[in-house]
């Protein structure tokens, strides 16, 4: 395998069975569908803060976590909840979380940025842009000193290539050989600013530089993404270290759930020709029936129990109590 | 060089009623204006004009050479303003969040704060840094610090906290024009809070501490978003027959010890508050100080309210627990005069 | 939980003198033997054992998996170190220079420190820092800094202050089972002085003070290198009949405020000793907790003593006059006991 | 001129008038002469604290600021006094400053690492790695802003590779085409650590990877080192942008005054092979008396007319008086 070229893949897709089809799309699904209802409960003022909504970029976590087993990890970033369900995060409690409710993932101390899941492997959401480089790299180097076998994948978007640490770490994980996978979700823009006027040069040459190799695959093209996850998976498992995976995707709504007018900074046209032409649960669905792996009726299926599964989650989330006001003070110190 | 009288602007006779981010891009505009070396840089500056639109409109008038949208990029940022304000320019630096300058932390403070001092006065370093604090606003634990009190301990920097849209105008303005870094921190959670804002050319010097209110019973002296808290604790009180003294000292450093003082002695009953977390934090340093130079003419300690020690929580059942409020000033008050 | 007895430990009878290095090293190297996620990490630490020698020999006996050389990156080092913290190990990340420190802010405050509270008590983050203050090497501004109170101020933060080879080896060894982040800041001056350490497994609880000498006229607060200074002023003035209580936090997070404030109700004169700036320093919480619990027991305003509020500079004749000295500690217990 | 590629140059090395070759030595045997003094000062223990000496890298600074105007800037770093006098600082007011007297460039306030001298473009030496990348950028986008034609020089060791904000301005840089110059001075090691143990990848590719045009040179032949800096600098000053000069070079000494033992981290072997067959005066001096521009006398005088300079200087700064203790609290605030 290249060392600091391009990372070497076994095919440019998946061939997926009938059931890793319909188990991946269920899990991009299932964050259509959840942050849908997440952008309703701020819509109708009940969700406290913001949300940055993961729709559109569904393919990117759930093709890279098919790839992984239950104990690796992920960190994740302030457009996370994608990520979160994706490594096997409960709807229910995700709301919860959301909702400021003491039965959420973090006693509702978190919110929808800091969701951590450490039975799941999730090491948690940061808010921080590229605040999460140094910890995925740091779950790395102790599954290695551990001899586990794990591997760390660190999510961030194209923004955090403007942050320093990433390089710092970046360079550490390639001198030690570490198992940390760097996914690059690059959706064109750092909030309101498209990335060609933010980063320099080609993104996949960074990692390049520091002896890491790279690619750069469709992040709308569920099967592309874990035919590229397996690659890097694997490559990290033999001990050889660190990959970068570039995954060209797209958020189909605001940078966050405020941001509602958007004309200033990108065209309708823009919106709707990703929506309607790169929609990575149409593009799974419409493969996999015209391969004859299932047909339409199967998906419509799997939607719709995934529908009553987050109906039922936000109905419990909504009940939940909020947490004790003694708990303010708790969790502090160790 | 203080000034005690306490400045009640009404509304009307050349004064308008601005809102706090309104006043901040006015002062912004102005100083553009006036100096062509001035300009701002920043995340989503321009077009978006910053995420709490404080700037939106500036890049129409001054284009994006004086407007500069930069990546994401905090360090970087704002060493690039270290070297530009070293060689003949004046860059306001924008930080999106406060959280956010445990990023810019060497820039700010080995560089920034110790080139005038490390070159034995030979390089200036007029550099704004234009940033936020403020919890409540469900933004969570790395969204919601108030961590003046850092930049209060590093000699070499000068610390605004304006608390009302005129103080905002006339302190920033003011740190513009100074040949030293000022750090202006703003609470997020009042940019859309309005206020008098006298007409044109207005300047409020770094340093002078102001009376918000007069009163005879209990000084608070309060800080930033604790300010508009102090006075709502002065309303409350009021109803008892408490009076409150409510003393903004506007920057903390340089920090007007004269005015603070002066209001400790005449009342001998001092609460200090601010939204920074409480231990090691700006009410110490002030309660020091009034406890130093006012001792002989306090009655009980000096009572210290700040923000929970505490990571700020999401949840806004526990987010609200963290920071004072005016019950939680006016028990203090209520205790100082043993009316508890 | 606090021991108010003055532990004078004699030389002989299961007790070595070690110097404040060896002290370190020895620390180290028992919890490493005893725990094998124990790991440091940082520039030069490896054969170069650290500029200050400090660390020494520790990859002749644990190698370069446990003794891991980095790339000059302190935010790196630190978040990595924060990652394998939360997965099962116990990093101990050497900042060499304590002014270092700006570069990993972030990773320190925004992440290691709200981990445990963000997760909801999930995960925690069993870090150590182990980094330096102090003035008076002619490093000038950038390597001299004492910048513990910016970490005393953030909360899921322990800070340690270790001024004796005794101390030094019982609190990191306490801060390496803690399992909170825990900053441990050492005076680089120190590192050669000799002092008496006990044999064997010894390990000072965090947030103990220790009441380092008894005396009756003034009780002197003082921190990490400036506990040698106020023992030295007690010597001094004990030929002028005045006797000093020398009081050592030892932490300042977690505060054992009861034995500050027992010596201060006992001896009713207070002086705070700390080498970081002295405004919005560690001296005004200090003085603050005193101030607020011994109120009514204190016969003169608590003084504070702490370096000037400059950057350090190099010269000599300069860089003196900026940090508190045996003779401007006795200038201040006279001034409280009106001998001045 | 490629963006993102090799910088190209005129030439492998440049040739000389009989001036040029003599200033250029001038200015590297001041170096040399100076910096033995100040660890003569050291080991006598006339100095405060430490200084970490340039010896063996003079051809890197002299090369390049022969390229520069007069008003044009510098950064520098702790191994920073060649770089100072390079760019025309004045030996007796560099050894005030290094015994902390009040004629020194600093007043004493600086040291041996701070040392400033606005009035000749240089804006100081920094004890942080890496922490003057961030003052040399912008001291570019001042100089573009204003549109006075000055460059600016960032020097630093490879060391400051590891540090995050140097990829964060070079990103900067790139984008905005800045005339900024990065000098790294590879002298192998990191203090006590040999550069391979610390970086990742090959060097040059880390600005090739921002769009950064970069080439490596021989950092002990001045003639090399000022052709790629004229390049750099004229590509800078055609408003073309950013450039990346690896300077290959070497520490004759220690990594500061105090480092006498350094059998563990570099032979001896390695020492004499650089400073017998690489030493940048000699090979300067050898160049230009083959080519019959000068003769070994001619060199011989120069060097004892510096002797004699350094040696004035050293006894001014040594009778120079201390700063009043009333400049302690000067000069915090403008
Ligand atoms: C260090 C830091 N700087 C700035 C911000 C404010 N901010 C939040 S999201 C964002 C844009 C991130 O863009 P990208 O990394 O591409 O992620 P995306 O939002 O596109 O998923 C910014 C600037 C932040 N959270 N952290
Ligand atoms: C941010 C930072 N980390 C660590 C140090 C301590 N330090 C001083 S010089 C040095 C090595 C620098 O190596 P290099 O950049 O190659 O420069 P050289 O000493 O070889 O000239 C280190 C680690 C520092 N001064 N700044
Ligand atoms: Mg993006
Ligand atoms: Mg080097």
């Amino acid at each position: 395998m290249t060392v600091g070229g391009r990372l070497s893949l076994e095919a440019e897709a998946a061939d997926l069975s009938r059931e890793e089809a319909l188990r991946m799309f269920e899990g991009m699904v299932r964050i259509r569908l959840f942050e849908q209802r997440v952008n309703q409960l701020y819509q109708s003022a009940k969700m406290p803060g913001l949300a940055h909504l993961y729709i559109g970029q569904e393919a990117v976590a759930v093709g890279v976590c098919e790839a992984l087993r239950p104990d690796d990890y992920i960190t994740s970033t302030h457009r996370g909840h994608g990520h979160c369900l994706a490594k096997g995060a409960r709807v229910d409690r995700m709301f919860a979380e959301l909702l400021g409710k003491a039965d959420g993932y973090c006693r509702g101390k978190g919110g929808s940025m800091h969701i951590a899941d450490p039975d799941g492997g999730n090491l948690g959401a940061n808010a921080i842009v590229g605040g999460s480089a140094g910890i995925a790299t740091g779950a790395a180097l102790s599954a290695k000193r551990r001899g586990t076998g794990q591997v760390a994948v660190c999510f961030f978007g194209e923004g955090a290539l403007g942050q320093g640490v990433l390089y710092e770490v970046m360079n550490m994980a390639s001198l030690w050989s570490l198992p940390v996978i760097y996914v690059c979700e690059n959706n064109l823009y750092n909030e309101y600013t498209h990335y060609r006027e933010t980063t320099a040069g080609e993104v996949l040459d960074r990692p390049l530089a520091f002896g890491i190799p790279a690619v750069s695959v469709d992040g709308q093209d569920v099967r592309a993404v874990l035919v590229a996850a397996r690659a890097a998976v694997a490559r990290a498992r033999r001990g050889e270290g660190p990959s970068f995976l570039e995954c060209l995707t797209y958020r189909y709504l605001g940078h966050h759930v405020g941001d509602v007018d958007r004309s200033y900074y990108r065209s309708r046209e823009e919106e709707e020709e990703w929506k309607t032409h790169r929609d990575p649960l149409a593009t799974l669905a419409g493969w996999a029936v015209a391969q004859g792996l299932a047909t339409q009726e199967d998906f419509d299926r799997v939607r719709e129990a995934v529908e009553a599964e987050v109906e039922a989650g936000l109905r419990s989330a909504l009940e939940a109590p909020y947490p004790d006001p003694s708990e303010v003070d708790q969790h502090v110190y160790a | 060089m203080s000034t005690r009288s306490p400045v009640q602007v009404q509304a009307g006779a050349g004064v308008r009623e601005l809102t706090f981010a309104q006043a901040v891009r006015e002062a912004l505009a102005e100083e553009m204006r006036r100096d062509p070396s001035v300009f701002v840089i920043g995340e989503d500056v321009g077009e978006a004009g910053h995420p709490f639109k404080v700037l939106a409109g500036l890049i129409d008038e001054f284009g994006p050479e004086r407007v500069v949208d930069t990546p994401i990029s905090e360090a970087g940022i704002t060493g690039i303003a270290v070297g530009a304000a070293m060689t003949g320019l004046r860059p306001v630096v924008d930080i999106m969040f406060g959280d956010f300058l445990t990023l810019a932390m060497d820039q700010l403070v080995n560089q920034a704060a110790k080139i005038h001092y490390m070159s034995g006065g030979k390089l200036r370093v007029p550099l704004v840094v234009h940033t936020t604090l403020g919890a409540t606003r469900r933004s969570a634990a790395q969204h919601s610090q108030s961590l003046h009190a850092w930049f209060s301990h590093v000699p070499g920097l000068k610390v605004a906290l304006p608390a009302t849209p005129r103080d905002a105008k006339g302190l920033l303005k003011a740190a513009i024009r100074d040949d030293s870094p000022v750090v202006v921190f703003e609470d997020k959670m009042t940019y859309q809070l309005r206020g008098p804002v006298p007409e044109g050319e207005f300047v409020i010097p770094l340093g002078v501490a102001e009376v918000k209110r007069e009163g005879t019973d209990v000084t608070v002296v309060a800080t930033s978003s604790m300010v508009a808290v102090a006075l709502a604790t002065a309303d409350l009180l009021e109803a008892e027959g408490i009076s409150l003294e409510v003393v903004d000292p506007r920057t903390t450093v340089p920090l007007d010890r004269e005015t603070l003082v002066a209001s400790a002695a005449k009342t001998g009953r001092v609460i200090v508050v601010d939204e920074g977390c409480r231990s090691y934090g700006v009410t110490a340093e002030l309660a020091s100080v009034i406890a130093e130079e006012a001792f002989y003419h306090l009655d009980a300690p000096v009572r210290r309210l700040g923000a929970m020690d505490v990571p700020v929580p999401f949840s806004p059942v526990l987010e609200d627990l963290t920071v004072p409020t005016p019950e939680t000033v006016a028990a203090a008050a209520r205790e100082l005069l043993g009316k508890a």
